[in-house]
């Protein structure tokens, strides 16, 4: 693996395989991102975009290929600093991921109470990133009884919360409307000139052009020359 | 700590029906476990009481001198395994003879000499001995001098001891048996519990929440699960000892033995019992699902 | 049908371990309370050997001619509860008495007539009377001619009797209590099994399934989980009870008590328990989530 | 209730309400549908679109008002007789409801093992309609490990293979990009032409400008008069 050049490569693959049996869900994959970047990774359904970023979470192992992580080596990562490494990282997960019998609030708050803040502080900041979404009146309402577009909504709040430096947002606006995806939208462009680096994956090639933004392309795993995006 | 305790309650409240048969599923198992250990406990008391009724006679030699007998007294006393002993003079045997066989009396008034012999009734140390202890001890004192032969039991004692350590046998494998089943089931219905929270412990590892973040609040809710279990279950059985020795006083049972409560130590224990396990379902669970 | 079976069993095969837990749970249970009926069913066996013991001693009034004495044997032999009787006549009790009394031989040689009466030993019928149905008996025995008085038992027989009693009937609580607990605990252990289905089910309703097509499959697993839970805990327990009878063989008990296994009716019955069991866990589960 | 003037109306809302608590999920719902039509439910996040096809298919009961089926009243309908209303519909649901431990094969073939179909009739149906939405080299997986647009293509495959009367798809290219979201386009102009009737929950204006069909708006749970739409 050729030596970090760069002080300010957050991320950087380096011949990532991902195998799910025969399938390779990912394909010697190279990359770096950069401390500040707003990457897209594009690509239809089944290229592995989720993948690529469960990768980055360690929400599965890699199956060949090194992830450096703020330079640290994540097949070397042992069990006891996973949950710093994923604090890192705030994540909008493709299916929600809330827990269906905490309330809104709760589902958010633990982000928080994860990393030992205290309960005033959960309160107001809790409260505030609802109010960004435009969900503060679902505060005490149970993921279930949401509808697709509202559960999204508390998903980019629960990912932005903790102040994280990395954001993975897996298809962020996928079942909101217009409107509401413009609201999360310019909430992502904050969050990015906050300092922040940003990596959506999405196959809306409207939410890509929206925004000024590095895009790679995905197609059965593999990483396409960069040529072969029409935007 | 606190804060995990607070989590603790509010996810037993939101999860209140598995919450429940969790608790009742403990103090059902501790119930059972406890009422086997109350009937061996009462079992053994009467059995206790009835063994110290086992008596060695000792008859004396005819022509022993008193001053032969008070030294005969003092060995028996030295043996090792005797409590106490009673001397009966042969005219007191005679007399209680009389008694017992006024049927009969019609012999008595026939003899000219006492035809009795002197004898000692000796109580043994200790109540835990076998058939095989009272023999040992029995010939033990036949080989003293002017002692002329031992007797002791009668044909029921030996069925008597038999029964008794059958059931005292059978008594330990089958509490020993509730007790591993009963950790076991506890264990397993946490254990199920855990699989509807799967999905919520996977999130919250996937939000950064530490292993022991993750773990306290379970720990906390099978530890009060336990306690709970526990408490209800031992409070159920002394409820049905109440009953049950209330309704015994006025039955057959009055005049010779009374069952008895389990003392307060072993009810703690058997509550302890309960979180342990409460908490070995959840080591148990937990290790399973963090394995990763 | 055999689609049902077919369904059943690939879902079994999908939630092993759930499955396992749930057999094993079964198992167990069943176990617990067969060995209990089994640990009843020998101490029951021992009592009734016993009490076959336990005789009614008739004395015959002195001086009665013996063709009344024939007529006592007859009305004794007509009365209720009398099983056999033998005749002892005073003779032999005499003769019996010196054998048994040797060391106090001296009394004997010294009489010239025999001072004892004659007497009928009477064979109860039935073995469950308790002490009250021997004392109506002696009552009834007593107030017929030509006897001049009635004597029964021992003092341990009362205590025996006693014991016996509170055996029988911590025996039987505690045998309810085990049974109920188990349909209990196994029938939430189903439960809870349920609640990892529960999104299934609902799916299931949502495309159109009827409420017949969605229960089959959990009926028949929860009846294959009962006779495997049940075959598993009766095969243990004969295990179980092979083990422990052939140790015995060797041990104390031989000589006048075997332990016997369960009848195989009772077996069947045992399984039948579990198979109970697990259709009960799933109708309660399937009427709470079927509900709407 | 008016009495059905028209042979050809399939559904029909009365004076529609629908309540969680305090809130008006749907608000005087007046509408009806006619057999074949292709009908576009649009309105922006939490406006109730999933909440009217719920009412439709029982998931749950309406708190005031009268819905017809078919001419059979809902809120007369048996516990018996539920089963074989759903049976009428093809449902897509907007979170995919597919049975997590069972494989790609068995969720589908669920839908026509329920109205009796024999085995072999099952295997073949359930390969073709698999092939139809491009998913046949999945018939063995289970959901989980299936990509978002995949698992929706195949909550896709489960509503069309019944043969229903009624289509009822909630957002169903919602996580699908363009090339996928056309295929399933396709299929369902192709069951309309055969004399289905599609009723679409989505928020994409683009979906909706792809198919001609008449389209209602809700907005807060009312529906708008039809001049608020622009398309
Ligand atoms: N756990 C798994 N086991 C087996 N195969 C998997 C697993 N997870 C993903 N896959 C497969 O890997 C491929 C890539 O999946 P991935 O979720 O990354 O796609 P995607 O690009 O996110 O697609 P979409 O836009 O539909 O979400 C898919 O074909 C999927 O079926
Ligand atoms: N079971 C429920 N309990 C309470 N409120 C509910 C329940 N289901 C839906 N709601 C509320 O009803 C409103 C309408 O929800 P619905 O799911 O119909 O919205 P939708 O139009 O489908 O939105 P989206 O485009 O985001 O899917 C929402 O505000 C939602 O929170
Ligand atoms: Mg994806
Ligand atoms: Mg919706």
């Amino acid at each position: 693996m050729p030596e970090s050049n760069d002080e300010n490569t957050i991320i950087r693959m380096f011949r990532v395989y991902k195998r799910y049996g025969a399938q390779n869900a990912l394909a010697d994959i190279n990359l770096d991102i950069r401390r500040n970047d707003f990457l897209f990774v594009n690509g239809p359904s089944g290229a592995g975009k989720s993948t690529l970023l469960k990768l980055l979470y360690l929400g599965e192992p890699v199956s060949e290929g090194q992830i450096l992580i703020n330079g640290m080596n994540l097949s070397r990562v042992s069990r006891k600093r996973i949950p710093d490494l994923r604090r890192t990282f705030g994540i909008i997960f493709q299916d929600y991921k809330l827990i269906s019998n905490k309330t809104v609030f709760e589902n958010i708050a633990l982000v928080l109470e994860v990393s030992g803040h205290k309960s005033k502080y959960i309160q107001k900041k809790v409260k505030s990133v609802l109010r960004t979404v435009g969900m503060e009146s679902k505060i005490d309402a149970y993921p279930p009884t949401l509808s697709g577009g509202e559960q999204q909504r508390i998903a980019v709040a629960r990912a932005i919360t903790g102040d994280p430096k990395i954001l993975l947002a897996d298809e962020p606006t996928g079942s909101l409307d217009a409107e509401s995806a413009m609201i999360i939208l310019n909430l992502l462009k904050e969050y990015h000139s906050g300092g922040g680096t940003v990596i959506i994956a999405t196959h809306d090639k409207e939410l890509i052009r929206s925004i000024r933004g590095r895009i790679i392309y995905l197609q059965d795993g593999q990483l396409q020359i960069p040529k072969a995006i029409e935007v | 700590m606190i804060f995990f305790v607070k989590r603790a309650i509010k996810d037993m409240n939101g999860n209140r029906f598995i919450n429940a048969v969790t608790i009742v599923t403990i103090a059902l198992s501790i119930f059972i476990v406890s009422a086997f250990g109350l009937f061996f406990h009462n079992v053994n008391n009467l059995m206790d009481t009835w063994k110290k009724g086992v008596r060695i006679l000792a008859y004396v030699k005819k022509h022993t001198k008193e001053s032969q007998i008070t030294e005969l007294k003092d060995k028996i006393q030295a043996t090792q395994g005797v409590a106490s002993l009673t001397f009966i003079s042969k005219e007191e045997s005679l007399n209680q003879m009389k008694d017992h066989m006024k049927r009969q009396a019609a012999i008595f008034k026939k003899l000219k000499e006492n035809p009795l012999p002197d004898v000692f009734e000796i109580q043994m140390v200790g109540i835990q001995q076998g058939m095989d202890d009272i023999e040992i001890l029995a010939t033990r004192i036949e080989s003293l001098p002017h002692v002329s032969s031992v007797e002791y039991g009668q044909k029921w004692l030996g069925r008597f001891m038999t029964m008794f350590n059958l059931i005292k046998f059978s008594g330990f494998a089958l509490c020993g048996t509730f007790l591993m089943a009963s950790v076991f089931i506890v264990a397993n219905t946490i254990r199920l519990l855990f699989y509807s929270k799967q999905e919520e412990i996977e999130i919250m590892r996937l939000v950064g929440a530490s292993d022991n973040f993750i773990k306290a609040p379970f720990y906390v809710e099978g530890i009060i699960q336990g306690v709970l279990g526990g408490v209800i279950g031992v409070t159920a059985l002394l409820i049905t000892y109440l009953l049950i020795s209330s309704n015994m006083e006025q039955g057959i049972l009055v005049d010779f033995l009374s069952i008895r409560f389990l003392p307060i130590k072993i009810c703690l224990g058997i509550i302890l019992c309960g979180i342990v396990a409460g908490w070995l379902g959840c080591y148990l669970s937990l290790k399973q699902i963090l394995k990763y």
